[in-house]
């Protein structure tokens, strides 16, 4: 585990680093600048000079690059532009409700994909099977933006038994908290489930194909137990790989679900941050979202070799 | 006697599976949308941008879907809507898969070019689409382009990492080593031979990357940086049918109908074909 | 045990004692008909073999013994009565009571066959649990025990195991003891030893006799080996397409076959005792065509290497075949497959004609590689012609029409139509995929053929021919021919010299007749004793 | 207590609660001393030295009295000697001082610079009283008053970076989270006796319009004045909502125009436009109906405003056509710069229809605000344009001085003209503000404004209150600052 920890950091940091540059650039190329975002609208040309010279976005662009990863190699995150305060806090802040909101749609892929894959693998016939494939099809079919505004209206507005949006620390009040996390991670959730209970149907349906299944039903074991114990073990390693390459969706993806449901996390950070052209923000904000994603590709390498035996053994 | 074993797939004109009463569904709801954005100008002569001032109207003989908030014909506008976003996928998509595609077929020349373009991949998937999709418009301006770039762009990894996952296994098999042992030269039983086997799974994936450039394309429009108003797009349409969701739900309802037959039609389509292949 | 010898006759009169009787079975794939007619019985603690070509049905009627056909197939006509209860009536609750407890079956492939995400012992708790519902800790005993019968050492550390940590003849073992958790009344194996070594399968042979001996199981035992059925089974029958054509005590079906087809089968057995007939065939050449010189190969992390080749000596001269023979996994294909270049030894050195072996397309050219499978090794999305024309292609060998002409010609060499040429694989039998395998392999026109257990899968008629096609070419071409197999007796045959294998080692090299009859080695002594040959007879 | 609170009293005001309030945009803490879109801050945590009433007459707030020079050249204020900041620090002439600078100072971008800029000497009479002394006199120096928030000089840096706000509000304020919330608490040392009633405040960031709604309808927010205006009709026929319009809109919404483009540079091409749009139209169907179709941008709320300027454009296809003839202008195609937000898309598709119909054909360019601010400000606009603009909504002299489309020294339309400076300059470097003689400055002003069109005003957009039935008593001023002096919520 730990060679391959080490093998994979070299080729993670330089991900990083390409990511940092490619965010740097982008930023640059978008027009706008910082200056008059933060001018206001009735600003005059010497009110927005005066205040690029004071975010030094008059250096030339190596220097602020590199000034940028120095002050990053240093710990130093330093103030926002214009959305106000230290970036630090910004995104600190805003990464707890969006692990929040993460952690709690990919509870949901997982509690809602599981039973897709395994009831659209299994009951090929009846209405259990139309409704699977029904499901399916209008999640894939839906974008996440009208969930979100149907789950309001109808859970919100009409039945009043969920708050329409904001955010309560689950930490803080539990209960409260998964009020208001319900519906944005379950808009959040659905399109991932419908992946993951996509993916997970092919490799059960490969797995029941498979002769060791053969051989269970030969020695007399019941369906349900060889879908569950013996072919689902074996369907699992390559769903959790996409699983691992929802999460970095589900992270980056969240823009406009935070927007719908109020939900003060990194997407509607980020979306700030551009809407402001708020460099610090932005980039570090993009820089550490790259960062989240390699080490969760990282983990989900570790759950698969943890999953399939046979790779430990190699 | 000797019999002939059946061998693991069968080659007809139409792929495998698309016989089947799934295959043929999907087929034709697929048929029926695509057909619908491309006799458009047939099927309905009001002006998908005329507008008047009757908005919000519901359905009636001379506004079959009734009117958008600016008074504007929805039955044209859903029709003229497909076209753009069949126009949008049918160039985003096969340039995702190729590129998609090269990257793979890099990979599979070295192990550093292996680590390097699934890194490649990590980058695309680990960039927020959205902050993307703002950035590029930013940059180019407004219009199909910047929708075409994104989708692109969110297209590479898919198609490159099944394939590149194709190739690997496709590799090991015997018949490589033999067109080796033959004498091919690297390229050679990597194009030729491997490649050709290793492509099965990307049907499906194609399937898929058709729903995913419509939710894209809608998404782009939520956010103000899809096509160019007021050229109407299926995903544009449902954005501005959102803040009326409540009030003229009927809004909504169109341009929802075609996505799900079109997403349902694709799904289908790759259900069958994957079952064709597998059998 | 006593042998109850049932009536020859399937239809004849019913004997209380028979646990399995089988009626006018029928069985259908999609309308076809694959098994028309099968009947037998079978007593407790009876051995009966089923011998047959290459998609005769013998498996088929092995699953329907359980009823587990694949998809498209189904039983459309006949019984399969177990202990008095007709299979094909009973609902699914009740076959499940039925498969694993009363009936049971060894599948062909170890590998495939056990689920390779979980370990030993878990498969053979989920096989213990299935019928009874013993506590935990008296199921983790029984399973000790399964382990400890079909003789896997150290048992109770293995159930922690997966699959892929046992070697294939320890899988087969496993499969077994699965086979047994339910302890039924009879046990069906298909080809449980076919892709095996001789001493393996004597060993799995030898366990089988052991459970039927002891435990007084009931076996049906599915081999295109007649020489394995030999061994084991007191009766004995013959299916020809989908059809029994002979039935009757082993003795006496081998030593008076009725039916033409079991004659032909008979007559296609290679004999361990019948000389080589490789002189007849050609004369090797004085110069060594390829000299190896300490090869050695190893596999995996340079920090925990598997050695499969460990300093390898060996010549072969031109028109002569050069027998390989050893254990499963003892580095045959390694050899084989750093003979033709496509891994680089990680020490020692190759020689052909007196030249160090140069990557170069040239020397290529002059060895090529016949694989063990023929189908795994054919590309399946091209035709016959391209696949021929490929390794024309790379060696830039004449024009389009020239290889045309070139691969018409081959497939004539080996006895094919020139038409196969616009087929693609999988419309060819296993025997025509060989052909088409040596024709690709000889497409360059190289001096050294390598053989890599060329006929191991096939049964023993179209193994004939094969065989025949090999010698031929070699008389008329003058090829160099290393042959590998596991089977000693098709070695002999064709061989002008035999190497014995062991460890990544050659441990015995000498002309063929005489390394069968007097072995210097231990280990070559040792393969030539499991061997098992037709003239053994059933324990009684 | 002051005047003008009897009305909204009506029931007895009850102490404690906290008040929602819903906003689809973030407060921006560079942008607290400039006026920007959300503007629900600056009154709850900081005091103004005066407010409007109804009619436009300044009335006391820190400052008790006051007196004007008649000759306009200096003003003399007294001011309250029982403010305390909230950490407890007096309120003196000093901190007045220091406002008046703080919106001289560029970096600070205030609307207002050009008026507080005329402010050359400070005259302290002891603590609690002082003289302002003028370079000229202004029209619109109550504006001035009305506009700035007194902060605390030695936390003005913190306050700009979003760390703390400290004033002498009715709230103190507590914590942001940016994008999402701000809470306020009760100042309980705060000068007007028995105020706040509230215990404080939460503004709620709701950025989807849809989910604001949304909000409150379940009861979630209880305040808030950025529903668009097509949902209005949907909550005023629920019954739940008291809908209160504000005679000072929420801004006009204009099409602007680059005169030095091709075409455009022709006054009649400009006007042709003007005829061209649907006025009527837009406010339906992108307001909702909630606005003021207006050719000039005056709400109802200025001094300048009349039916007649309101109405001198009116939808006149016809009227177009004949004056593009005119101009021997036929078949060009204009850029057309709008928002690219859904309200923004649907007004330039409106107007992009409108206009084709008198054979102008645009191409649309949705734009994010950020680039269309710097193309504002570096004056690189494409011919034309369509944004909002504030600063009508007081006197008439601000808006010319002030609002950057209608600055007479340089604004995004490369517009000058002598005429208009000078016209803007008399009617700004004045005493008064509301004597007949203004008021034809005013007149003038509005003339020369819908005679050239760099500016195409098109409707004022509403500014609707929409309050939950508990709520009561809350307040906006002239700049849109919310007052929760006398807010309170019922049971
Ligand atoms: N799943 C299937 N679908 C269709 N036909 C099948 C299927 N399985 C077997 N068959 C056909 O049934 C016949 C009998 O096959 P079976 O596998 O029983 O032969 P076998 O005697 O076991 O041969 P082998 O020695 O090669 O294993 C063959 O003709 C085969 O092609
Ligand atoms: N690619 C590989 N990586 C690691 N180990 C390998 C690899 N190929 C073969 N080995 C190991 O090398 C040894 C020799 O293998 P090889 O295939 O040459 O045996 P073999 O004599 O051909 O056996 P068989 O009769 O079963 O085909 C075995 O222990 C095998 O497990
Ligand atoms: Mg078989
Ligand atoms: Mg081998
Ligand atoms: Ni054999």
């Amino acid at each position: 585990m730990r060679t391959f920890l080490f093998r994979r950091l070299p080729s993670g940091l330089l991900v990083l680093l390409a990511a940092s540059f490619l965010i740097f650039l982008i930023l640059r190329l978008i027009p706008g600048d910082p200056a008059t975002s933060l001018a206001g609208p009735d600003a005059g040309p010497e009110a927005v000079a005066a205040i690029r010279a004071r975010l030094g976005l008059d250096r030339p662009l190596l220097g602020q690059y590199l000034g940028w990863l120095g002050d990053l190699a240093a710990g130093q995150l330093g103030p926002s532009y214009a959305i106000g305060g230290e970036v630090a806090e910004l995104i600190g802040d805003s990464l707890g409700a969006t692990v929040e909101l993460t952690l709690g749609a990919l509870l949901l892929v997982i509690l809602l994909g599981l039973p897709l894959g395994v009831l659209g693998a299994t009951v090929r016939r009846g209405p259990v099977a139309v409704a699977v494939r029904a499901l399916t099809t209008t999640v894939l079919a839906v974008p996440p933006f009208v969930t979100g505004v149907v789950l309001v209206l109808v859970f919100a507005v009409t039945l009043g038994v969920l708050p329409a949006g904001g955010h309560q620390s689950i930490l803080d009040q539990p209960d409260l908290g998964v009020q208001y996390l319900l519906l944005p991670a379950l808009c959040l959730a659905l399109p991932s489930a419908a992946i993951l209970g996509r993916y997970l149907k092919d490799g059960l349906e490969r797995a029941l194909a498979e002769d060791y299944v053969r051989t269970a039903t030969a020695l007399g074991i019941s369906r349900g137990r060889i879908v569950r114990r013996h072919a689902l073990p074996n369907a699992l390693p390559p769903a959790v790989t996409v699983l691992g390459l929802q999460v970095g969706q589900l992270l980056g993806g969240a823009v406009l679900v935070e927007a719908i449901f109020a939900w003060p996390g990194l997407g509607q950070l980020a979306e700030q941050g551009v809407l402001r052209r708020d460099y610090p923000v932005v980039q570090d904000l993009l820089l550490l979202l790259v960062a989240v994603y390699v080490a969760v590709q990282l983990v989900t390498d570790l759950v698969y070799t943890w999953l399939d035996p046979r790779i430990r053994w190699e | 006697m000797t019999t002939l074993a059946v061998g693991p797939r069968r080659r007809r004109l139409l792929p495998a599976g698309l016989h089947t009463l799934r295959g043929t569904t999907g087929v034709l709801l697929v048929g029926a949308v695509v057909l619908a954005g491309l006799l458009a100008p047939l099927l309905t002569d009001a002006d998908p941008l005329a507008q008047s001032g009757l908005a919000l109207a519901g359905p009636s003989g001379a506004h079959p879907f009734g009117t958008d908030d600016l008074g504007r014909d929805l039955f044209s506008r859903v029709l003229h809507g497909i076209r753009t976003d069949l126009l949008i996928s049918i160039t985003a998509v096969p340039v995702g898969a190729v590129l998609g595609c090269a990257l793979a077929l890099l990979a599979a020349t070295s192990r550093g070019a292996d680590v390097a373009v699934q890194r490649v991949f990590d980058l695309l998937l680990a960039f927020p689409g959205l902050i993307l999709a703002l950035a590029v418009t930013a940059v180019l301006g407004p219009g199909r382009w910047p929708v075409v770039i994104v989708i692109a762009l969110a297209e590479i990894p898919g198609f490159g990492r099944q394939l590149r996952a194709g190739i690997l296994v496709q590799r090991e098999r015997e018949y490589a080593l033999a067109a080796r042992v033959g004498g091919a030269s690297r390229a050679r039983v990597l194009l030729r031979h491997v490649l050709p086997n290793a492509v099965d799974p990307l049907i499906v994936q194609g399937a898929i990357a058709f729903s995913l450039a419509v939710f894209i394309e809608g998404a782009m429009s939520f956010l103000g940086v899809g096509v160019r108003p007021p050229e109407p797009s299926l995903g544009g349409i449902l954005s501005q049918s959102m803040a009326y969701l409540s009030t003229h739900p009927g809004y909504a309802a169109a341009p929802l109908l075609v996505v799900t037959a079109l997403v349902l039609g694709l799904t289908l389509i790759a259900e069958a074909l994957n079952e064709g292949i597998r059998r | 045990m006593s042998a109850v010898l049932q009536s020859v006759e399937p239809s004849g009169a019913e004997s209380s004692a028979a646990v399995l009787r089988v009626r006018d079975l029928k069985v259908e794939f999609d309308g076809v008909e694959a098994v028309s007619g099968v009947g037998f019985e079978l007593a407790a603690g009876e051995t009966l073999g089923i011998v047959g070509e290459s998609g005769s049905g013998k498996s088929t009627t092995a699953l329907a013994l359980l009823r587990m056909l694949p998809a498209g197939g189904r039983i459309s006509g006949g019984s399969v009565e177990l202990a008095g209860r007709d299979l094909a009536a009973l609902a699914e609750p009740e076959l499940r009571a039925v498969r694993g407890r009363r009936i049971a079956m060894i599948f062909q492939d170890p590998m495939s066959s056990l689920n390779p995400v979980l370990t030993i012992g878990r498969q053979l708790d989920e096989a213990l649990r299935a019928h009874g519902a013993a506590p935990k800790a008296e199921r983790a005993a029984r399973a000790v025990e399964l382990l400890d019968l079909v003789g896997i050492p150290d048992a109770a550390r293995r159930l922690r195991d997966h699959p892929h940590q046992f070697s294939g003849g320890q899988r087969q073992r496993v499969m077994i003891a699965l086979a047994l958790a339910g302890d039924p009344e009879v046990l069906v194996a298909d080809e449980p030893t076919t892709a095996l070594d001789p001493t393996v399968q004597r060993q799995i042979l030898r366990l089988l006799e052991r459970i039927n001996r002891e435990r007084g199981t009931a076996l049906v035992l599915i081999s295109h080996d007649l020489g394995v059925i030999a061994r084991t089974c007191r009766r004995v029958l013959v299916m020809h397409q989908g059809k029994v054509v002979e039935h009757g005590r082993t003795e006496d079906v081998l030593d008076r076959p009725e039916h033409p087809y079991t004659k032909r089968l008979l007559a296609a057995v290679p004999r361990l005792d019948a000389p080589s007939t490789a002189a007849a065939n050609s004369t090797p050449g004085p110069e060594p065509l390829l000299t190896v010189t300490g090869l050695a190969k190893s596999y995996g992390p340079r920090r925990r290497p598997v050695t499969a080749l460990a300093g390898v000596d060996l010549v072969l001269h031109p028109g002569e075949t050069l027998g390989l023979v050893g254990e499963s996994g003892s580095g045959k294909s390694t050899l084989a497959r750093a003979l033709v270049q496509a891994h680089a030894p990680s020490a020692g050195e190759i020689r052909y004609r007196g030249e160090q072996l140069t990557r170069s397309r040239a020397a290529r050219r002059e060895i090529q590689l016949v694989f063990q499978d023929p189908y795994s090794s054919l590309n399946p999305r091209m035709t016959v012609g391209r696949i021929l024309a490929e390794p024309l292609i790379a060696h830039r060998l004449g024009d389009a029409a020239e290889r045309a002409e070139r691969v018409a010609e081959l497939l004539t060499q080996v006895g094919l139509e020139p038409d196969a040429a616009a087929r693609h694989p999988r419309a060819f039998s296993g025997g025509q995929r060989q052909r088409i395998g040596i024709a690709r392999a000889l497409a360059p026109r190289p001096s050294v053929l390598i053989c890599d257990e060329p006929v191991s899968a096939l049964d023993v008629s179209v193994q004939a021919q094969v065989l025949e096609l090999l010698s031929g070419l070699q008389r008329e071409l003058g090829l160099a021919i290393l042959f590998i197999a596991h089977d000693l007796a098709v070695v002999r045959q064709v061989s002008h010299r035999i190497a014995v294998m062991h460890r990544g080692r050659l441990v015995e090299t000498g002309a063929a007749d005489r390394v069968v009859t007097d072995p210097q080695d231990p280990y070559t002594a040792e393969l030539l004793a499991a061997v098992p040959q037709l003239n053994h007879r059933s324990p009684v | 207590a002051e005047s003008g609170d009897g009305a909204a009293a009506s029931a007895s005001p009850r102490r404690g609660g906290t008040l929602s309030l819903a906003t689809t945009i973030d407060f921006t803490p560079s942008l607290l001393f400039a006026q920007s879109a959300n503007t629900l801050v600056q009154r709850l945590v900081f005091n103004t030295l005066t407010r409007y009433d109804d009619q436009l007459r300044p009335q006391p707030e820190l400052a008790t009295s006051w007196q004007l020079a008649a000759d306009g050249l200096s003003i003399t204020f007294k001011l309250r000697d029982d403010v305390l900041f909230h950490d407890g620090r007096k309120f003196t002439a000093d901190d007045v001082i220091f406002a008046v600078k703080n919106l001289q100072n560029p970096v600070r971008s205030a609307q207002l610079r050009s008026t507080a800029a005329t402010v050359t000497e400070f005259r302290k009479n002891g603590d609690h009283e002082l003289t302002l002394q003028l370079a000229h006199p202004v029209s619109n120096l109550f504006d001035l008053f009305e506009f700035m928030i007194i902060t605390d000089s030695a936390t003005v840096e913190d306050a700009v970076a979003g760390k703390q706000l400290i004033g002498t509000g009715p709230f103190r304020y507590g914590k942001r989270t940016p994008g999402s919330s701000i809470t306020f608490a009760r100042n309980e040392k705060y000068w007007n006796p028995g105020r706040p009633y509230l215990d404080g405040v939460e503004i709620r960031v709701i950025p989807q319009a849809d989910s604001l709604v949304s909000s409150l309808k379940t009861g979630q927010s209880h305040l808030s004045y950025h529903v668009p205006g097509k949902d209005l009709a949907g909550l005023k026929g629920s019954g739940q909502f008291q809908l209160r319009p504000y005679d000072t809109g929420s801004g006009a919404y204009y099409i602007g125009v680059n005169v030095t483009a091709e075409h455009v540079q022709d006054k009649r091409v400009r006007q042709a436009i003007s005829w061209a749009v649907d006025r009527e139209r837009l406010v339906q169907q992108a307001l909702g109906g909630y606005g003021l179709p207006s050719a000039a941008p005056w709400p109802k709320s200025s001094p300048a405003y009349t039916d007649a300027n309101a109405t001198r454009y009116r939808h006149d296809p016809a009227k177009a056509r004949e004056l593009l003839k005119e101009a021997g202008v036929s078949g060009i195609t204009l850029p057309f710069a709008h928002s690219n937000t859904p309200d923004g898309t649907a007004i330039a598709q409106i107007l992009q229809h409108d206009l084709k119909q008198v054979g102008i054909e645009t191409e649309l360019q949705p734009t994010d605000s950020p680039t269309m601010q710097k193309q504002l400000i570096s004056q690189t606009m494409p011919a034309l344009w369509t944004l909002s603009h504030g600063f009508a909504q007081l006197h008439p002299a601000t808006l010319a001085v002030s609002a950057y489309p209608f600055n007479e020294a340089k604004n995004s339309s490369h517009f000058s003209s002598p005429a208009y400076t000078d016209i803007v300059q008399r009617a700004w470097k004045r005493p008064d503000s509301d004597s007949a003689e203004a008021r034809a400055l005013y007149q003038q002003v509005t003339d020369t404004l819908l005679d050239e069109e760099f500016v195409i005003d098109l409707a004022i957009g509403g500014q609707i209150e929409v309050a939950g039935s508990k709520v009561h008593g809350a307040t906006l001023n002239k700049f849109n600052y919310l007052n929760l002096d006398d807010a309170y919520l019922t049971a």
